[in-house]
This record gives structure tokens, C-alpha cells and sequence, in this order.
């Protein structure tokens, strides 16, 4: 359960059975055929797999160098990655024999896409969300509605997704014999980080079959933006042992590097605990969370997964970091430029690339995760840039 | 013999249970829970539970949770406030103190330093609720070269083969949930919370005191001849949040006779 | 340029050379492999089709008879079947030479799919939408914009999609010469609605094949909502001669079955001219077109695609209504049972099968377009529903 | 000879462009469209146009637009009142009316019912422009039957092959788009539309008259020579906006000075 010093369960007592019978039926899930078929039905006829690998030839004119694709998880049923752990999670819950899902939220991409799988197999579901992010992320909060979820606000601490999951993790404390949490990141004890990686790595595999397609070889570079790292985590861990595959992850610059002005917990954060593991954290001196900030609330997390912690530490994946506003940039230059409107979470990793591709060869390929789709940040981006709607 | 163990010593030679209130320090200021401690020893408390307040507890039910942001955001807490605190106390006056504390904080501190900080300080004692048995090692090193008790947790759901497990890293007492659940006030206890105690008894010679949902004193009387201690955290800090808009010699007037009644609740 | 009766250019006269160049210039599309060949390869790497044939099993279980399939073309980039038609259409006036596009909207989806396509081309895109439309529909308003769309406002009559398209033809009348007009829509003079029909013919041809890949034969049900009718021409086409295959398309029922409640041109209308072609019109004794309502923007149209109006003439396809509340609760199902949110378009399709499909065998199996997903309709259902957001 | 042919007849045998206004019918109501009529007439108006309002008019302008706009909505205009309308004019006092009527309309009442109410109430010739000549026939037919011209539309992007095709179907005169566009005043008139006019004369024998955009007495001035008509809508259309806020009187005598005014340029 770590990678390297990172990872480990630190939770109270009362959920180590469930994280050991967690361990115990995932573990089960690689020799069972049955699942593996539904899964992988699911992936193809409900979510809408494989996404494309899609050349974007303006960016690539944009950027003036190197040749940059586009892994399409916006086209993924709910309009991001997240539905493929979700309904990995959701379908082994069900095998569990846990009816009852919890989740935490805090854009609502992921109690979207929780809410969805919960609804696709008839299981009770609660998603747990900040009362700020609530009231910043209204149509996600209506869309789980309408799908039977039941929305609890959370109005202890900063009331966004850190506390949030916090919220969730209490009421596994007292549920957790006939409950499920279904964390959305590649975050929390022992076994969900793996356990999550595992069912995000489609996004990678599929991404080497299409650029060995494509063209012929692996790409240079793959380019993913890290909140808690799970669209990071799936497509890097089917490279990481492809030595000539630049690996890189873009952290939340947000507005400083002052703390409380960023996200960018693997560039300014240090090892620390927080939901669970072991793992770099945006700390004070005396252990407290630190106030976190992002234009973007999917990557406005002070924690990250374990995994990227080690990856950062054995240097096999850079992480930088992209601030407020040049993400901004790259949110309106991929719509206007492709006619793709992208997760502002997304858009860090865009503009890394628009940042680094020019002046590099044509025949240097740069894959970005496209994590998700910009619909849900249209209202803010709008606010931000003055306009009415 | 630690203090801690002679405290249970103590309240077993007695033939009653150990009483150890839990409050949170620097609610609504370090100062004032120096005068809570006192209270609470005065009251008779056998041994006193004093948590740190952390910003993300996960084990904590509303009325902690709410204490610990009370300290943290309106008393603007440090760690550094506490360990004066401490130093500042009359230890002749009080009973033992366990510290209950995230690893968040202790790993942030580092376990050695954290572990000797908190002897020089005073403390006996070390809950840290979020590090469970297996991976309590390097702690419980740390705290056994420092000269802390280091308690540990078991819950309903702790099957029998990893409660040996627990137990091996642990030392003054056992920390009994009743409930799977965070911590928080509740009507009665599980009624399969005796037979569950009278089964860990069978495991080891620690004294267990029970903790998590005990909030009355018929729930301490009802403990009795499976236990050897109760515990209370979530209705004695709920009095605590009257000191916003009551007299202060108010409040601590009515937790002295709360603690009163679960002391005698402890003996009958 | 007929469909039995139905169709032809019922136009001023300064867009007839448009028309016919129009008509060359498609029809010459047929032998250009290298259109067909990039065509091809956008709907793949861009649109992300094929899109899935979905069996959904709780739908089925619901409606306790045949079983339910969903043509998934909410999964399409943009997230409806309006950018295979934008796509095509773009393609084709870059082709022509036309670097100028302009379209109508009512609630927005063929908008931002023609904004998207323009993107993606870099051509000059201008938006006719109602100003009533753009009040009830501001998110896709700012998803053009972000395109780099000008999205005008139209002031005139019921200042909605009927009159934009009025606006449109009007703005075309003085720029054909440099500028190409995207229907939206199976409707508007020859060639426009055979134009579309192939276009998105494409949903059709892919369900065909899915069906044998599924269950060996071809369905004994198609049913796809109706408003200008472009999916469901798309999907009904390509089953048009396959006459054990029953066609359904389900209009809009409205309110009532009184003028100005509805928006059933094919089963309260009567043969007339609008937009271009002749074809079943709502319209009142003195050739004024009348009013009509629908829940769903996407539906309130007063005219229908002039090949429609043939196929019911014929016989080949029958044609039904379903009304505003039926229709919202298929919508409510659908998300509940299937974690699917769809159009509230496509909802008047899904309650018609909920309605007729009970009672039959499991081995009917019936095929439903779910033309676009439904997250521009939950501020409007939340509002309907006294939700507050 | 029809009346329109001889109106156009006359003015040529006059070395003058035929002047043909045009004005919505119902704006705002019928009886006030009545004595507009008769007011382009004292004028010296040649031929007028009259345009029934239509809910979804394509080859309008916003002024003819709004002008239906006001007609339908606010007047309630219905076909009944133009063909009543119609019957109570003095026909005597009144120069040819050629009817500008979508087929939408035309349509909906049926063709050959259609064209001869038309005749019936007193019409000349039909305008309906969005049945360009090759979907005509039948149109044509019907009003022929019914003893009606029926013009047809020329734009200057019609290639010359479908000119002949489109004058095959027409008949009374031809109506010559000055641009590719909506109706609507222009500051000038382009200045290929000459040249264009004079291919245009190679082909037919029937009069030409120019419409959409023409505005202005120097607009007529310049046709000269190369048309036979001038046909001003928006312009004139425009001027009716103020029956809303100003005295019926003050507004005719506007329509008559501007009508004069073109009239006059006509002949200049």
C-alpha cells in the first residue's frame, strides 16, 4: 500500500476492516471475467469508449514546433474521466453487496459522474459537497438531483471539497458496513489510490495503442494537468516505464506563489498526512491545512495522490505549475483555436504546452489529457472576464 | 508503573471506573482551558483527554469538529500556545493528560520531537486516533523512548486477529469505541457493547476505557464490570461552547457538576 | 429537388444561384475522395463517432416489454447530432470557397455545433438567435462566443428560432456571395433538407450495423423525436426501405391540442410554404404562420422538414405527439433509471416508447435516438419543476 | 394591353420612368391604407404596390418588416379586410395595383382561388417573390386564367441563362433587383446595375423597373435611360411610422411630397 515512503492508511481504527475488505475485492477483480467483461461494456456502449487521440492542427500552428494531440476524455459520457473510476467503483460496490454509495465533491464532476453510476445500477447515493462550491456549481448539484442522488452541504471549514471529504470520510466512520465511498481522486488510504489509478490507466492504454496508430512510435511527451492527480495518474501510469516518454503533471499555479494563493502542492508543498495517506501537503508549521486557491475548483486541493508524491521524488515525472490567468488564456485559445471548450483544470495543461511546444520539431509529439469538458466553468469564466449571462 | 496505569489502578482498587473527560485545548483560549483542567481534576476526573485541535479531523463528530474550529479560526491556536499551556499548569493538581492528536500535526512536528515535546510537557500520554495499530510502529518507538503511554484504538468492526496486532504497539489503556461512527453524543449504547468488551478482556490485561458515544452517567453505570474507564468528549465540550455568551464561573460550574455526576455515575 | 410534394425553393430569387451552386457543389462532394476521407475522419477523431447503440436495461425493465436501445448521439462532441451536419456543411463551404458562415438557433445546439465547426476551420461565424432564445439559453450564447462566434440578436416577431431563421435568410440574401447559410435542419429550400439528411444519415447507417452486431437483425422499431426532423431523418433514412422496420417520429404535443399549444405540424398541420419549401406547416386560414409552443426549445418550430411531410403521406413513417408533462417525466426517468440526462427533446421520444413498449416480447427490440443530452434543459426543468438553483 | 403594360406604355410615350410606390396594406389599418392609395395617386404615383403582411417575410428589410409587423399585430390585418378594402376603392381615381404577396399566403387561399380574388377586387398584376420563375408554372398559369400579370423578380446574380427561363413565366413587367439583399433604402445605387440593366434589355421587350434600394429622387434620376420604372418601398413605408405620433394629415402630406418629389425625378 505505498509507493516508496508515500500512501499508507492513516485512518481511525473503525475503517481499517473496510479498507482491508476493499483491498480484499479489488484484489478479486483482476481473476473475475465477469466483471471485467461488464466493465469493459460499460466503458465502450455507456461511457462511449475509446475516446479519440484527436491532432489538433491549430494548436500545433498556435504553438509553432511540436505536434499536439488531444486525448478526448471531454467526449466521455458526463463529460469528463471521472465516470470511469466512478462506475469501476460503483460495479465493484455492487459486488460487495454495498448498496449505498457516498461521495465527496467539490467541482461536482466527479458527484456527477458517482451520482450517474449510482443511478445506472440502482444504488442509494449521497454525494457530500462544500455549501461554496454549491452555490459556484448549481447545474452539477441539479444534474445529480435529477438523478437521485441526494446533495448534502457541508458547511464545516472552508466548505469546499477538502471538507467535504472530510464530511464523507465521517459518515464512512458510521456507515462503512453497508456503505461504499467512492473517492473520486487518486487520494485517501490504501487501497483507493491504486485502486483509482488502476481504473483511470484506460485513459493511457488506450493512448498508446492510438499513437503507436497514428504514429508508429510513442510520443515524446505527455502532458497532464494534478489536482489530486487522477487524469494524471491514468495516463502516465501505462508509460512510466518508457524511459523516453517525458512525463509531465501541471499543478495550480493560481495567483502567487504565496501561500493561500495556489494549489501547487508538489512544487511548494512538503510530505505530510492528510485524508489518509502519506504524500505531499500544503501544511503550516504546526501540521494545519493550509487555504488553498485556484481559478479551477477541481485542482483547488491542498493534498495530492501518494503515487505522484513518489513519482516526483524518483524524478520520473516533472511537475510545474500554471497560474490563473494563463490557464485562462489557454481555456479561450482551445475554444476559439479547435472549437473545444476545455476543463479550466484542463487548460493548465494547455497552456504548459502553448508555453513549451514552440520551437520544437514537427515530428515531437506532446499528448495532452483533455480531462473534461468546459461547460460546467462557462458562468465563471464569463464572471471572470466581465461579461453578462 | 506509568500514571496512567496507577490512575486506573487507582479507580479499580476502588472498585469504580476510571472517569476521563476529553476537551479541546484552546477553546475559546488556552487560558481558559487551563481553568477547564482544574475543573475537571477538582470534579474528581481520574485522568484528562486533551485534544489538539486540528483542521481536518475526520474522527470527529459536529460538536468537536466545531470546537476545534472555534480554537483554530476565532482563538487563532498554535502549537506553541499549548505547549506553554501546559508548562504553566500545577501538574501536583491534576490528574494525568493524554494528549489526543492528529499525525497530521505529529508527523508535521516529527514523531521523536513531537513524542519528547510532549513529555517535557507534561503529558502522559498519547492518542493519535488516526494512525491505526499496523501502522503505529515507528510512533510507538518514539513514544516509548520519550516516556508516553501511547493508546490505541479498537472499534466494533476490529476483528479479533487484528486486535493482538493493536495491542502489541500499545500501552496505559485501550481506547474502546463503542460504535463505529465518529465521536458525538448518543441515547444509549450498542447493547452488544458488553459482550465485545468482555471478549477484549479475554486479550489483554490493559484496562479498557470506553469512548465515542458515552455521554451520560447511566451509560458509565451501565459500563461497569465490562470496563475499566469511560470516556467522555462531545457532551462535556457542548457545555463548553456557552463560555461565547455566559459567565465564565457559569460554565465551569456546569462542568463541574456534569463531571460530578458521570464521577458518581463511574462509582455506583 | 422534391419529396413527392413536398420541398422545392420557394425563395427570392437572388438566393437561387446560390442554391444551385449549392447543389453543384454537393453533389460533386459524392466523388471527392479526399472530402469523404477527412469527413470521415473528423466524426472519428473529432466528433467522436461511432457513437455507441446502448441496451438500456433499466428502461427496459421499466416499461416491462420490448427492449430499449439509445442511439447515443448525446456522446458527440458539442453533445448532439447537430455537429454532424455543421461539420459537413463547414467542410463543404471551405470546399466552395465561402470562408463566411452564418446560422439560426432556438436553443442554441446547432449554434454552438456551427460555432464549433467554424473553430475548428477558422471561418467568420455569425449566429442568428431570438432574443428570447438568448435569454432562456445564456450558457450556449457564452459557449459561441468563446468560439469566437458573434452570436445577433433578433428583435422581430416571436423573437425566437423561427424568426432567426427569417433573419438569416435576410443576412444571406445580401452576402451569398461570400457567405454560406448552415440549416440546421432537415428544412429550407432544395438542396438544404436532402443535404442534412445525409449528413446526419450517418446515425443510421451506424445503428443498422449495431443492431446486426448486437441482436442479428435489424430493429422492429425506430423512434426519434421531431422538430425540423434532422435525427430523425438521420436515423430513419437509411431503414427507409427495410419496411419491416416501424418508423415513429414523436412531435411536440405542447400543452393542449389547441393552435398556439403545440407544435404537431405533421399531425395538426397542413401542407403550406415556410422557410423555403413546401411542406406540412402550422399556419392559419390566411397563410399566417401561427404560433406554437413546446417545453423544448428545440422542438418549437412551426414547420418539419419537407421529407417528413412525404413519409407521412406515404404511409412509411408514422407520426405522434407527446405532451409538455409526459415529456418531463421521460426525462426524470431516464435520468433515474439510466444516469442518463437527455435532451428534453429526445425526452418526448422516450416517453412515446415507456408508453407503447410494454406488453411486447423481449425479443422486439426498439431503438431510440437520444438525439443530445439534457444539461442546457436543468436550469429550465429545475424551473418547471420549482427547483430552486 | 393590360393596365400595367399601358401604364408603363404611357410613361414611356411621355420620355419619363413610371413611378411605382409601394406601401404595406393595414398599416395601421386598412382605412388609412385607403387614403394612402389615393394620396400616392394625386401625386402622380404610375402604378402602386401593394404588400399584404406576412408573419415571415425573407426578402424584407426591418422598415417593410415592421411595417407588417404593425399591421398584424397591433391592426389585426386579415385577407378579408384587404379584398374589402380593396372593393371600396375608387378604382377610377387609382392607377394599376400590382399585389406583393408571399406564396405562403397565396398558398394557403390556393393559387387559382387566389389570383382571382385578386382580379375580382380589383388587381392588376401579382408579385410573389419568393416563387422564383422556375417553380412559377403553375402560379403563372392560375394568373393567366384569371386574367392577372404576374411579375417576376430578376437579381443581379441570376446568370443569363436563367433570365430567359425566368421572363418565360412573366408578364406585366419585369422587377429589377437593384442589388443582392433585402428591401431597404442605400445611399447610392451600384454602379454596375447600368450595365446590367442594358443586358437585361437585350433579352426582353417587357418593361423594366427597378426596385430594392431605390430611395432617393437621384436614384431615379440615374435610371434614366436605362429602365423604365422606379420602384421605392422602404423609403415611402418609413414615412408611415408616424401615423403612430402625428396627425393623419401632416403624415399624407409627407407621402405626397416625397411621392412628388420622386415623380418628379422621373421625369428630370
Amino acid at each position: 500500500g505505498r509507493f516508496g515512503d508515500h500512501g499508507g492508511r492513516y485512518v481511525p481504527e473503525t475503517l481499517m476492516r473496510a479498507l482491508e475488505q476493499l483491498s480484499e475485492g479489488y484484489a478479486a477483480l483482476a481473476g473475475d471475467e465477469a466483471f471485467q467483461t461488464e466493465f469493459r461494456g460499460l466503458l465502450k456502449e455507456y461511457v462511449g469508449r475509446p475516446t479519440p487521440l484527436y491532432r489538433a492542427d491549430r494548436l500545433t500552428e498556435a504553438c509553432g514546433g511540436a505536434t499536439v494531440w488531444l486525448k478526448r476524455e471531454d467526449l466521455n459520457h458526463t463529460g469528463a474521466h471521472k465516470i470511469n473510476n466512478s462506475l469501476g467503483q460503483a460495479l465493484l460496490a455492487r459486488r460487495m453487496g454495498k448498496r449505498r454509495i457516498i461521495a465527496e465533491t467539490g467541482a461536482g464532476q466527479h458527484g456527477v459522474a458517482t451520482a450517474t453510476a449510482c443511478a445506472r445500477f440502482g444504488l442509494e447515493c449521497i454525494v457530500y459537497m462544500g455549501e461554496e462550491d454549491i452555490r459556484r456549481q448549481a447545474l452539477n448539484v441539479f444534474r445529480m438531483k435529477l438523478m437521485g442522488a441526494e446533495v448534502r452541504p457541508v458547511s464545516s471549514g472552508s466548505k469546499t471539497l477538502k471538507d467535504a471529504t472530510n464530511e464523507a470520510m465521517r459518515d464512512w466512520m458510521g456507515s462503512v458496513e453497508n456503505t461504499h465511498y467512492i473517492i473520486g481522486s487518486v487520494v485517501g488510504p490504501d487501497p483507493f489510490p491504486k485502486m483509482v489509478r488502476d481504473f483511470q490507466s484506460v485513459i493511457g492504454r488506450e493512448t498508446r495503442e492510438q499513437c503507436l496508430d497514428h504514429f508508429d512510435r510513442l510520443p515524446d511527451e505527455v502532458v497532464a494537468c494534478v489536482g489530486g492527480g487522477s487524469n494524471a495518474a491514468g495516463i502516465f501510469f501505462p508509460f512510466v516505464d518508457d524511459d523516453a516518454v517525458t512525463l509531465t503533471g501541471v499543478e495550480a499555479g493560481g495567483r502567487s506563489q504565496a501561500d493561500g494563493d495556489h494549489a501547487s502542492t508538489l512544487s511548494f508543498g512538503r510530505p505530510g498526512v492528510l485524508h489518509g495517506s502519506f504524500s505531499y501537503v500544503l501544511q503550516d508549521d504546526d501540521g494545519q491545512t493550509s487555504p488553498v486557491h485556484s481559478v479551477s475548483a477541481g485542482l483547488d486541493y491542498p493534498g495530492v495522490g501518494p503515487e505522484h508524491s513518489y513519482w516526483k521524488d524518483t524524478g520520473r515525472v516533472k511537475y510545474v505549475a500554471v497560474g490563473d490567468d494563463a490557464a485562462l488564456s489557454a481555456f479561450r485559445k482551445c475554444s476559439e483555436l479547435e472549437g473545444i471548450i476545455p476543463a479550466v483544470e484542463t487548460a493548465h495543461a494547455i497552456q504548459y504546452v502553448l508555453e513549451t511546444a514552440g520551437g520544437r520539431s514537427a515530428d515531437d509529439h506532446i499528448v495532452i489529457c483533455l480531462s473534461g469538458r468546459g461547460d460546467k466553468d462557462v458562468y465563471e469564466v464569463a464572471r471572470l472576464l466581465g461579461e453578462e449571462l | 508503573m506509568s500514571a496512567i496505569t496507577a490512575a486506573f489502578a487507582a479507580a479499580k482498587a476502588e472498585n469504580r471506573l476510571a472517569f476521563m473527560p476529553f476537551v479541546a485545548a484552546g477553546d475559546p483560549d488556552c487560558a481558559t482551558t487551563a481553568e477547564v483542567l482544574h475543573t475537571l481534576a477538582d470534579a474528581g476526573a481520574d485522568l484528562i483527554e486533551l485534544g489538539v485541535p486540528f483542521s481536518d479531523p475526520i474522527a470527529d463528530g459536529p460538536v468537536i469538529q466545531a470546537s476545534y474550529t472555534r480554537a483554530l479560526l476565532d482563538g487563532g491556536f498554535k502549537l506553541a500556545d499549548f505547549w506553554s499551556m501546559l508548562e504553566g499548569l500545577d501538574a501536583n493538581a491534576l490528574p494525568p493528560l493524554v494528549g489526543m492528536v492528529s499525525v497530521s500535526i505529529v508527523q508535521r512536528v516529527g514523531l521523536q520531537a513531537f513524542c519528547e515535546k510532549a513529555k517535557a510537557c507534561g503529558l502522559a500520554g498519547l492518542i493519535v486516533p488516526d494512525v491505526p495499530g499496523d501502522e503505529a510502529t515507528g510512533l510507538a518507538a518514539a513514544a516509548q523512548a520519550a516516556g508516553l503511554d501511547l493508546i490505541q484504538l479498537v472499534s466494533p468492526l476490529t476483528p479479533p486477529e487484528r486486535v493482538s496486532k493493536i495491542l502489541s504497539a500499545c500501552s496505559g489503556f485501550v481506547y474502546c469505541l463503542s460504535v463505529a461512527g465518529t465521536t458525538g453524543e448518543r441515547e444509549s449504547l450498542p447493547p452488544e457493547l458488553t459482550a465485545h468488551l468482555d471478549r477484549l478482556r479475554q486479550q489483554t490485561d490493559l484496562p479498557l476505557a470506553v469512548g465515542f458515544g458515552v455521554s451520560k452517567p447511566e451509560h458509565a453505570a451501565a459500563l461497569r464490570g465490562h470496563a475499566d474507564g469511560a470516556i467522555v468528549g462531545s457532551a462535556l465540550v457542548r457545555r463548553l461552547e456557552a463560555f461565547a455568551d455566559q459567565p465564565k464561573e457559569a460554565v465551569l460550574n456546569d462542568v463541574a457538576d456534569f463531571t460530578k455526576a458521570m464521577v458518581d455515575a463511574c462509582k455506583a
